[in-house]
């Protein structure tokens, strides 16, 4: 019986996250398109619904009736494969994310998070390392030049930044003595938001996640200017929507992460002297969390439209010769703190 | 009732033998060279696989860091044994393993 | 330790001439090594005292080696024999080696040829100060070496190298009875210092076996050192060196090394009749033989080595006689007179610019009067003229052997009488009639007439050093007329000679004893290595290793078809040698 | 269910470890390959190493893979050259078949001694660390100068000369 409780229970959390995510991802597109719109000083989309708000269910319903084109050369079963890896595995990401403490439902305590790995940060990196596989697959399943160097510019963009981003995280390890995503939180319990503990390895880790999710400035691999459209130049119809959800998953996900580890997750300040239940308390804490989440969100968007485009070299040189040594300087210096 | 109380040690040996052994197969019968690369990748996880499972059934955390050195060498070597043949393909406009034959008597 | 001094200064004066030889004049150089010897000489002449009061002096100086329980160690001994040798080696060698510096101041290893006299000096010093065998072997083998290096100066000309070597390999036949010698000590006595050897010899009773091999294989050593039969034939050769040369090394000092290492040792030799006995043979037939080659010889130096070599075998004779103290007085006197005899005969090859043929002299006694004074009186010292220091010595010798035997005493006569007829012989052909060279003699330079002086002094006067207890007035006389008679006769038979006529007859050849050892020794070893260089090494050896090696070749190439270069083929066969491997473990 | 589990990520290794091996199309080797890792990663937390199993996924999937896929797209512009001789072919399969039997007969013989059923350890990332940073730490070490070197003579051996 309990294991049935269990199953029904981990059932209904992965649904749910799974729908919050894909619907936060659907509205994002509708927000990056507004705020594009107020930045530069123009409309946005305003004819579906109220303000434009159906826009993203008329983006998806066009998406899934147009003609999914496959090429004659492509490599069929890899083109169709590629973005389903994609967005699987943005999607994998959230299976550790602390949405929130716990519920207590029926008698029964009710975690709100998928699994409490006890190397949850590393099953983070280990997810974000396999986002390449998609472009990379897609890219070159579309046999396509401008496919292929956007797909092997993405996937040395990525694994650059990679390394950055691990050694931040290895950096906030030492600091916080977990791999545990929940404990992490737990211990930013009352403000004490690692932000401020590692203000130098929240920098780098933000600068690998736009890279990661390949958004302005580095979003090279679909540098239009240069390669048409990227590494989905080939792709149409839902194909060609996975993988731009993807992008929005991954920008959503990424958020979370940093919300989760650098910003105290559901915690926030006087949260225990409001003098409320335990579940409305945790309720509370999962609209804190979403709130950090969207503030992040909006940081990315508003970066995709403020600051202009890297140049390859350029991006590579700062993942390298700036980003890698600034990271192994703030592990150092947190290994001889924590030692002192 | 955990894991190793259902499976009996053996079977992770065969299971090991079989991969090593599709390994090595590999490694014999295909001439691309990154295949071979791959293949050797296999039969060194057929080893790791072997000894995190004695890890396991032994109590001993001792194989696990070994398996957590063949990981490293393992990258090494395909790092090192990609770039050259980067380098022998710039050369020979091959991947056939059979085009290194030059050193013969 | 200021007898160390003595050995310090020749060794010093070699490493300094050896070393920074390249930055000092002729002069200097020679100036240094003289002034090495003759400091070595004073602190020579200073340890009289301390000698005379104290009997011996013992200095020990370090520990060599340690082998289990031998313990072979440095020392100096210091006693009236080694002292004696020293003032005589210091002193002779100090008036040669100024004899030198006129001698040699036109050639071109100056410098190089005083460093190795002064090593010379310093190892017959070790030779004759060491305490031990071993000690003894040492400065042995050194002066073997410097004998080498001075025989073989002019090594630009290959006969001379020839000589050079000779003298070193002949040595070398010497020397393995030697070290043989020792090993022997030591397996009977544990050590080779003098005192523990003798006092072990001394408690064994007379005539006992281990003593008699060890007395004959230490006296292989001397014959080899001291030009005795049969190991004599180097020393007519080692006059290749210059001429100083012959007059310190293989007359005055590293020639006597047997006679003093015999009579250092006599305590062996007086145990032992059997080696008396053959001591005294090879003594006899080597004084023999020496003076009846010498006879005959036409080149000066030549006539002088056999001279030598007789002399040699004089003072073994002595030895054999057991009459040490007379072998040793007479190896004092020679190495007078000799060493006077070989620099006058070097002054008048200088003054005829390298003539060394006495054929081609005569007549001298007018251009070099000083040379000829001095070499007279050396000749009449050698020849045993009384007053002069040889016949002090020599009728000590005979007067020895007519105790022992009237044969010994008749042949050793002989050989006396043989010495006075070819030095007179010398004389008259060198110095007397007139001159068939055609080139103008003149006097030396005074650095040279001073050494010629010195010795001739003591040439003439030493033989008073050692009085005999009763002179025999009739020896005297007999002496006296039969040498008078003999100067007379050479003079009518030479003094008018133009041209050798002597080219031939077995004496004239040296009863062929260079070509008796070729044909019976050199010959043999050269058909046997001749044997295995044609023979033995390309059929026996080379062939089957060339076959092997064919073969080898053959199953190379066959099998580096093997090695076609096919990763995949190797690791195919590597994989297969595996699973041989796990199945036959599997069978096991 | 766990026997199962087990069955069903054994199978999963061998068909995808086979698929390697023979398919005709590197990039399908290099998916099967990763495909073959995560089962592999799954045996690893089934075998209660779930820090191995994240950083094999990480190393190989994440680094090593990538840099496969990666050299298979820029240099495979021909078709793939397959397979040796069918002699070889049939020798390797044979030579690799004696082989493995010869193994699992040796197991069966006993020379190997195996414990059964023993208690499984917990492979926490605290624990491993203690024992990497406590008694292997020297090798450690050493083996960042291992990626040292291999850095190092990467990019000598990228750079075109």
């Amino acid at each position: 019986m309990l294991d049935l409780f269990f199953i029904i229970q981990k059932l209904i959390l992965v649904s749910a996250v799974l729908a919050i995510t894909l619907v936060i991802a659907m509205y994002t597109t509708y927000a990056e398109r507004k705020l594009a719109a107020f930045f530069q000083d123009r409309v946005g989309p305003n004819r579906a619904g109220p303000f434009g708000i159906l826009q993203p269910l008329a983006d998806g319903l066009k998406f899934m009736f147009k003609e999914a084109f496959i090429p004659a050369n492509a490599n069929k079963f890899l083109f169709v494969l590629g973005p389903s890896i994609s967005m699987i595995a943005a999607c994998m990401a959230c299976g550790v994310i602390p949405w929130g403490s716990s519920l207590m439902i029926m008698g029964h305590e009710v975690p709100l998070q998928i699994a409490d790995l006890n190397v949850g940060v590393l099953y983070l990196f280990g997810v974000v390392s396999l986002g390449v596989y998609g472009i990379m697959i897609g890219g070159w399943a579309s046999n396509n030049k401008y496919a292929l160097l956007s797909t092997i510019r993405a996937s040395s963009q990525m694994i650059s930044y990679e390394i950055a981003m691990g050694i931040a995280l290895i950096a906030l390890t030492l600091s916080t003595g977990t791999l545990s995503l929940k404990e992490i939180v737990s211990l930013q319990h009352g403000g004490h938001w690692n932000v401020w503990v590692q203000p130098l390895g929240f920098i780098i880790f933000i600068i690998c996640a736009f890279a990661e999710t390949n958004r302005m400035p580095f979003d090279l691999p679909e540098c239009e200017t240069e390669l048409v459209g990227g590494y989905h130049t080939e792709y149409s119809g839902m194909q060609l929507g996975f993988y731009l959800f993807a992008e929005y998953i991954n920008m959503f996900v990424s958020s979370t992460v940093m919300a989760a580890l650098y910003f105290g997750g559901f915690n926030f300040p006087f949260l225990n002297s409001l003098g409320l239940s335990h579940n409305l308390v945790t309720l509370l804490g999962v609209g804190v969390f979403f709130a950090k989440i969207f503030a992040l969100m909006f940081f990315f968007i508003w970066i995709r439209w403020t600051i202009p485009r890297f140049r390859y070299d350029q991006l590579m040189r700062l993942g390298w010769k700036v980003l890698m040594p600034l990271a192994i300087f703030n592990m150092l210096v947190t290994a001889v703190l924590i030692l002192l | 009732m955990t894991w190793t109380q259902v499976i009996p040690a053996e079977w992770y040996l065969i299971l090991g033998t079989a991969l090593f052994g599709i390994g090595l197969i590999g490694v014999l019968i295909r001439r691309n060279v990154v295949i071979v690369l791959m293949s050797i990748e296999l039969m060194l996880n057929a080893i790791n696989l072997i000894l995190v499972s004695s890890s396991a059934y032994h109590a001993n955390l001792s194989a696990q860091v070994f398996v957590f050195f063949i990981m490293m060498v393992a990258a090494v070597e395909v790092s090192v044994g990609l770039a050259i043949f980067t380098v022998i393909y710039r050369r020979k406009e091959s991947t056939d393993i059979d085009a290194l034959n030059e050193l013969k008597g | 330790m200021t007898s160390f001094l003595i050995l310090a200064f020749p060794l010093f004066g070699f490493l300094l001439l050896n070393v920074f030889g390249c930055f000092f004049s002729k002069r200097v150089s020679g100036f240094l090594a003289s002034a090495s010897v003759l400091a070595s000489f004073a602190v020579s002449v200073l340890m009289l005292r301390d000698v005379f009061l104290a009997g011996a002096i013992r200095v020990p100086l370090f520990t060599w080696f340690q082998v289990g329980q031998t313990n072979v160690s440095f020392a100096l001994l210091l006693d009236s024999l080694s002292l004696l040798m020293c003032l005589m080696i210091t002193g002779v060698g100090f008036l040669i080696h100024v004899y030198s510096i006129g001698y040699m101041h036109e050639e071109e290893g100056f410098t190089r040829y005083f460093s190795h006299l002064n090593l010379f000096i310093f190892f017959m010093l070790f030779l004759v100060l060491s305490d031990s065998f071993l000690g003894m072997f040492v400065g042995w083998e050194g002066v073997g070496l410097c004998s080498y290096l001075l025989i073989g100066f002019w090594f630009q000309t290959a006969a001379f190298g020839q000589a050079a070597k000779k003298a070193f390999l002949m040595n070398r036949v010497g020397d393995l009875g030697f070290i043989l010698g020792i090993l022997a000590m030591i397996m009977a006595f544990g050590s080779t210092q003098f005192s523990v050897v003798f006092s072990g010899a001394s408690q064994l009773p007379i005539g006992s076996g281990i003593i008699t091999v060890i007395a004959l294989l230490l006296f292989v050593g001397a014959t080899g050192k001291s030009a005795q039969i049969p190991l004599f034939t180097w020393l007519p050769d080692a006059m290749a060196g210059p001429t100083p040369v012959s007059a310190l090394i293989h007359a005055a000092t590293m020639v006597t090394a047997g006679v003093y290492m015999v009579a250092r040792s006599h305590v062996f030799y007086m145990s032992s009749p059997i080696a008396s006995t053959v001591v005294l043979c090879v003594g006899v037939s080597t004084a023999l033989l020496g003076a009846i080659i010498a006879t005959r010889q036409s080149d000066i130096k030549k006539i002088l080595a056999y001279s030598t070599m007789s002399q040699l075998g004089l003072m073994v004779s002595a030895l054999g006689l057991g009459a040490y103290s007379a072998a040793l007085f007479h190896m004092l006197t020679h190495a007078f007179f000799k060493a006077l005899l070989f620099l006058a005969a070097g002054s008048v090859i200088h003054a005829l610019h390298g003539e060394q043929n006495v054929f081609k002299m005569g007549g001298l006694r007018k251009s070099l009067p000083f040379t000829f004074g001095v070499f007279l009186i050396g000749a009449l010292a050698l020849a045993g003229f009384p007053p002069f220091s040889g016949f002090f010595s020599k009728d000590m010798i005979l007067l020895a052997a007519l105790d022992h035997s009237p044969l010994v005493f008749g042949l050793l006569v002989l050989v006396s009488i043989l010495t006075a007829y070819y030095v007179c012989r010398l004389v008259v052909l060198v110095f007397m009639g007139t001159s068939r060279s055609d080139k103008t003699a003149h006097e030396s330079s005074w650095i040279m007439q001073i050494p010629l002086g010195i010795l001739a002094i003591f040439a003439a006067a030493s033989g008073f050093l050692h009085l005999p207890e009763a002179l025999h007035p009739e020896f005297i006389v007999v002496t006296l007329l039969a040498i008078g008679l003999m100067i007379a006769w050479c003079y009518r038979r030479f003094s008018q000679v133009q041209t050798s006529d002597e080219k031939t007859g077995i004496v004239f050849r040296k009863f062929y004893i260079d070509e008796i050892y070729n044909g019976l020794i050199v010959r043999p070893i050269l058909l046997l290595a001749r044997f295995f260089w044609t023979i033995f090494e390309p059929v026996i050896l080379e062939l089957p290793a060339t076959i092997l090696g064919k073969s080898v070749m053959f199953s190379g190439r066959r099998l580096k078809q093997i090695q076609n270069g096919h990763i995949g083929f190797y690791l195919l066969v590597m994989t297969a040698a595996i699973a041989v491997i796990l199945v036959q473990l599997l069978w096991i | 269910m766990i026997l199962g589990l087990f069955c069903f990520l054994s199978l999963l290794t061998i068909m995808s470890a086979l698929s390697v091996i023979l398919s005709r199309n590197p990039v399908y080797s290099v998916l099967s390959l990763i495909l073959c890792f995560f089962s592999i990663a799954g045996h690893y937390i089934l075998l209660s190493a779930p820090f191995l199993a994240v950083v094999h996924i990480i190393v190989y999937a994440g680094a090593i893979m990538v840099l496969f896929l990666f050299v298979i797209m820029l240099m495979m512009r021909t078709s793939d050259v397959g397979l040796t001789s069918w002699v070889k072919r049939i020798g390797s399969f044979f030579v690799v078949g004696v082989l493995g039997v010869t193994i699992v007969a040796l197991m069966q013989r006993g020379t190997l001694v195996l414990p059964r059923y023993l208690a499984s350890v917990e492979g926490s990332v605290s624990s491993l660390g203690r024992v990497l940073f406590g008694q292997y730490a020297i090798p450690f070490e050493l083996s960042t100068i291992l990626f040292l070197s291999a850095v190092v003579g990467v990019v000598m051996l990228g750079k075109k000369s």
